[in-house]
């Protein structure tokens, strides 16, 4: 039993975060600090310097120019950006279609997506959930077709995130409409210039758009455009959910909002008084912090485990705490920052914008802090939403 | 005890809710919000038809002589609606100031245009420093003829963007945070060293940042340096109305999340067949029964002549329906899912609307600690 | 709409304080102020106090010896008894077995039992809940035969709260073993000196002696023992059942307990000041009394709602809210009340007790404060544990 | 990053597994609380020795020369079998003073007698006016001739009431809440001017009242009036122990609310296959989840030669583990229902010591408190 990081992966950390301070744009940082999501341009820039440093995709095997480190490194690598902040490798290539062809694809398919991805060359995006199929994903409709040696793809996806930045698109669609649900579907890339794909904004509550409707209208896709076999899609989407291991604790992202969280109870009065000063504020925020180490910890226990349970496919009971308390806590910090910037987090709208408010109507800090509390509902709603998550470990670890 | 409307009362509602069921649904409120003035001058008009206007109003100054029963009333369906008008900052809050404040002359001179829907008021009041706090004032007045100028910076003020008169807070002596030495004024809009910038709240409202640079005020409101149990007996009453408006707003998303859980189908079944999603609606009308019975309480407590008491009670009032309007808001849109979190589907603007009422005039932390620090609601043996 | 008490009511109140303060034992009061239940001898003498007020059956009407008090006065009754705190009268005769007398009992039966009932002169108790039949009543297993114009019951009844006190016990027993569940069922009185009645103490766990098993060994009881129809005992229990408006929102007893914490908080030390100064326990409480204040007004809506609704059958959607709330706040209290004691809430037994621990060891106030707190967690478990409640809610409310 | 037993870890384990599965169940455990010293006498010789009782000391001091790992794991297992023998007392607290106060002589003396079962120990520590603040001291040691006197009272001593020796925290000098001129003293029971009211506590363990008149200590442990770091070292190793000792009482509790939801019908069905209740038994795996990562953090934290920072650590183990204790002894409660309010079955018995462990060195909120004061966990930015 060690409970802590070997010396080796301390100088792994140091080195990291002497990259962030040598190579992470300022402006990128601030544009973070502030809260807002990076721009295009700055997740492509960044993307470009950590491919360049090889750190690009740290889940990928060496021979797809992943860096080849331990769960440990993978781990500290991951909560360092999230803490200094700067954008993390794009998910939707890294994390989710990158690992996909790289166990399911052609040689063909890895020789033309992967580095193009690793580059940000193409930018991905997710084509899974549709209006119908939300937490029930297996029952999505979209259907393709095979004619003339190309499918031929009908139906809408939905919550796209990102899709009007996106290059490619990666979809499931039933092609087996007499299989029972989770069989007949199949997993294909999609080029997003293609005849007959529509992208329609998605506006949500705080304002912002990151997310889509995506319509497919008779698009033709190549039949080395799908992945895996046939009808075995389902194999490939459980899989790449499966990858999400930490994705959702974000320690390092909380630990970095309950920094700016102390930084803005200084300057805000309350009562005459520094708000950090007052006991219940004080408390509210100390619960983050404990149930973030908690994680932390958590976190760490999974990763140790990682290499055991290589293979056997058996899931760790940890596993589940992390999507479960990692949302709890990023929700519990948001509404935090709302709370602490009182009256003044209820201006509307980003002061960058064109044709905006007159910035001057609250402290620059307060903008948007209502927004990202809106928005960050969302956590506890996608990639399984919690409840589903408590379903899971009802069956999976409790036997119930 | 009596909780059932009498008739004037049902009429009284009635009328309402027929006019904002007909006029006010969800896409007519998005229409008003892209208008110009971020609301419906012509749902304005028909407020001061339906005489909402001049309601709280004593017969004599031009009013309708409605009690605070009557105000709830009115709230709950605004709440409904999450309507966008200029209501509660020229009705509650102005009206408030002139019901309690004005003298006659005063009176005689605004209610009547507030009745028939011409004037608007607006409470200037938050301060950067201030926050929560009625009696954090640095915003000067002085002291100039016969008259008084008004200097300082007045933040989140409702609907100064539009607003004819503000009720301003400020400070005639003493230090920053001393409950004496403050005085409420009328500033018009329209006087030198007024500027006014406004902008939109999140929950789709209009507000305004005014800045007073030697503006003359037009009238004091009684005792220039004792107007701080005006400001309290106004904001009182003012809880109460939001009281009731969370009410509205809770009743309505909680009846859209049932019906959702009641259509939207997964795995083949209703997802309000899911015994833990049943749980959490019911959680949701305990919360909701919870802040029924404290508005009731609230309109009731509001009118206490025991300044002290009176208080503690808002503070109360604030805090249980603080904490419930966040929980029903919050799992209306996790009960929801992801429709919820569009601007397209009014789940979501519920939800923002509660957010801001929560924190109006002191979130629920605020009025707990405040509440704690008074020595609560029951007596130590 | 009125939503003060009326002069009226303010005056029944103080008549009610007035006859507290001049008839209430003092020794009774001190004992339940220490947290302690009040004894047969305590409750008995109380009783018959009541009794000869003519107020010992507050829900009965004028003709049984019931007051002929508005919903109202009811209420100022209950809570201010609770708030003294002086016993209740007693629920099993006067709320449960009571009241189903007067509605389906013969004459004979009222002439009989109600006003040893309401003196006192017998003590009865809830023959109900069974090993397999808990949230489940209708599964109960108790069964009653006719042989030779006597019904014999063989059975197990649990959880029989105070039976060691009790002269009768009113029974539920399956009369019709082919009928369907809530059918068949019928509903008697059995005098628990009956040859075949055993009763076996249960001690919960802080230790107390409050609930038993009741056994029944071919015990004889008389055909005139049946109350209403034979197989038609459901329709009684549901009346019983449906009688318990406001006994579990017990808003007085909260009040009382909270004024005891405050007393409690003012004499502990916590950080070398009293307790009562800490923001954040200060904070705990008042939480308590806030929605202590909110379930006050909601049962006087219910009150206010009662003539109303009377004979409808259509509950009022606040009801729901009392057992929830309710024992939700007391719960709350009595861990508060723990709290407040700090270490010396763990020293165990009854300082009043035989042979018990030498009591200097901690302060007066602090003993049995742990054990109200274990004690108190059947509080959302009984009488319809609080997750049935919410069946009901989503079944009878939300129409889910 | 190993959260792996090494094969002596391992072994350990299993032979405390064997022996409490063996010898201390449920109807044991009754036994023992039943018999005259309220614990086992039989069981505490097994322990001895399994080696249990020297397991932390020094091999040259006569022990095993155990780590901080091999405690937690001992910490766990008398948890799972919520023992009622004074392990905490004697080889924790008593052993945590000889470790790391005691000069070689005093180890000398002491070890080998706790190491065979022979010597048992005990901490006086509590006052009725120190709530849970270590520094909170009445109790006086006066000088006299070579050696100290010591007076005052101390309550709540676990095991107080069969100890052969007591640490005694004791003022030297400076006022009732002074952090300096604090010293830690041995004085044997026996010695003229100890006077022991024993009594059980809550949760089945023994405890006394211990009136010091003048007793003389045989021992003072370091410096006279610098003791108070000694002290907070070891309470927070003990910290520690009481976190792993909850992670066992949990992981059993929620093992046997499973079995019981599993095979418990009601309205014709397993209870477990009820949604709400499933929800409930999840977030209770997500509570002892996160304790159980805590209580690695705690047993590598306590050992942190940073005091400021070892402490601030410690507050956020215990508030942690503290809450989800809570949860989680009350659920198991809640979802056994009845049964489980019965002093014949065993889930109330562990919801009984997660209780008193819950608040055993400091009650959440005391703990949530300090680290909210010392700043929290996370530097500010």
């Amino acid at each position: 039993m060690e409970l802590r990081f070997t010396e080796a992966e301390l100088n792994f950390r140091q080195e990291v975060r002497d990259f962030l301070a040598a190579e992470c744009p300022a402006e990128t940082r601030a544009h973070m600090i502030a809260g807002k999501s990076p721009t295009k341009a700055m997740v492509v820039e960044w993307q470009r310097k950590l491919n360049a440093r090889g750190w690009a995709a740290p889940e990928w095997p060496v021979e797809h120019g992943g860096p080849g480190w331990s769960p440990a490194q993978k781990y500290i690598f991951r909560e360092e950006l999230q803490m200094w902040p700067a954008p993390s490798p794009l998910g939707f290539n890294i994390n989710m279609c990158g690992p996909v062809i790289i166990e399911f694809g052609t040689e063909e398919q890895k020789k033309r997506f992967l580095p193009r991805m690793r580059n940000l060359d193409d930018w991905w995006c997710q084509g899974f959930s549709e209006p119908g199929a939300g937490s029930d994903l297996a029952g999505l409709k979209t259907k393709a077709v095979l004619e003339n040696g190309e499918w031929v793809i009908n139906g809408q996806k939905t919550w796209t995130t990102l899709a009007q930045h996106a290059d490619w698109i990666f979809v499931l669609a039933r092609t087996d409409p007499a299989a029972k649900k989770q069989e007949g579907i199949s997993f294909f890339l999609v080029d997003m210039k293609s005849p007959g794909i529509t992208v329609r904004p998605i506006i949500t509550i705080e304002g912002g758009h990151e997310v889509n409707e995506v319509f497919f209208d008779d698009v033709r896709v190549p039949a080395d455009h799908l992945v895996g076999e046939v009808n075995k899609g389902w194999d490939c989407a459980k899989f790449l959910l499966g990858n999400e291991r930490f994705g959702q604790a974000r320690v390092g992202a909380s630990r970095e909002r309950i920094r700016r969280l102390k930084m803005i109870a200084k300057e805000t009065l309350d009562g005459g008084r520094p708000l950090i000063e007052d006991p219940e504020f004080r408390r509210q925020m100390t619960e983050m912090e404990i149930e973030l180490k908690a994680l932390e910890m958590t976190v760490m226990r999974v990763i140790a485990n990682e290499t055991k349970r290589a293979g056997t496919g058996k899931p760790d009971p940890a596993t589940s705490v992390l999507k479960i308390k990692g949302t709890e806590i990023q929700q519990g910090v948001s509404e935090l920052l709302m709370k602490a910037a009182g009256p003044y987090a209820w201006v509307d709208g980003d002061p960058d914008a064109e044709g905006s408010n007159d910035w001057d109507v609250a402290p620059d800090w307060a903008f948007g802090l209502a927004g990202i509390y809106f928005n960050w509902r969302k956590q506890s709603i996608y990639g399984g939403s919690n409840e589903i998550q408590r379903n899971i470990m009802a069956k999976a670890f409790l036997g119930l | 005890m009596d909780f059932d409307l009498n008739e004037s009362q049902s009429l009284l509602q009635d009328s309402i809710r027929k006019t904002l069921t007909a006029k006010y649904g969800f896409e007519n409120r998005k229409a008003y919000m892209a208008s110009e003035t971020g609301w419906s001058r012509e749902m304005w008009a028909q407020y001061a038809e339906l005489g909402l206007l001049g309601l709280p109003f004593a017969e004599e100054d031009g009013g309708f002589g409605g009690g605070p029963e009557e105000t709830m009333l009115v709230a709950e369906q605004m709440g409904r609606h999450i309507t966008l008008e200029p209501w509660f900052s020229t009705v509650v809050l102005g009206g408030g100031f002139l019901r309690h404040g004005a003298d006659t002359a005063l009176r005689q001179e605004m209610v009547e245009g507030v009745a028939a829907g011409e004037t608007l008021l607006a409470f200037a009041q938050t301060e950067r420093q201030s926050r929560y706090d009625l009696f954090d004032v640095q915003t000067t007045a002085k002291k100039d003829g016969a008259g008084w100028v008004i200097t300082g910076r007045k933040g989140m003020v409702l609907h100064g963007d539009t607003a004819d008169h503000f009720f301003v807070t400020a400070r005639v002596s003493g230090a920053s945070r001393d409950k004496g030495g403050i005085g409420v004024f009328v500033v018009p809009a329209t006087a030198d060293g007024v500027s006014v910038r406004g902008f939109r709240t999140v929950d789709g409202q209009r507000a305004a940042e005014v800045d007073f640079t030697g503006a003359r005020a037009t009238h004091v409101l009684g005792d220039a340096e004792g107007g701080l149990p005006l400001v309290d007996r106004v904001v009182d009453e003012a809880i109460a109305v939001l009281a009731a408006e969370a009410i509205g707003a809770m009743d309505v998303v909680h009846a859209m999340t049932l019906d959702y859980m009641k259509t939207r189908q997964q795995f083949g079944r209703a997802i309000g067949s899911f015994q833990a999603l049943q749980h959490k609606a019911a959680d949701m009308l305990v919360a909701i029964e919870q802040s029924r019975s404290m508005a009731y309480f609230a309109t009731m407590a509001a009118q206490g002549s025991d300044a002290a008491e009176r208080r503690r009670n808002m503070h109360a009032v604030k805090a249980q329906i603080g904490r419930s309007q966040r929980l029903v808001g919050q799992q209306s849109i996790q009960l929801h899912g992801g429709i919820a979190m569009t601007m397209e589907y009014a789940a979501g603007h519920y939800f923002k609307r509660l957010t801001v009422n929560e924190a109006m005039f002191g979130d629920t932390d605020h009025h707990l600690r405040a509440l704690a620090d008074a020595g609560g609601l029951v007596q130590a043996a």
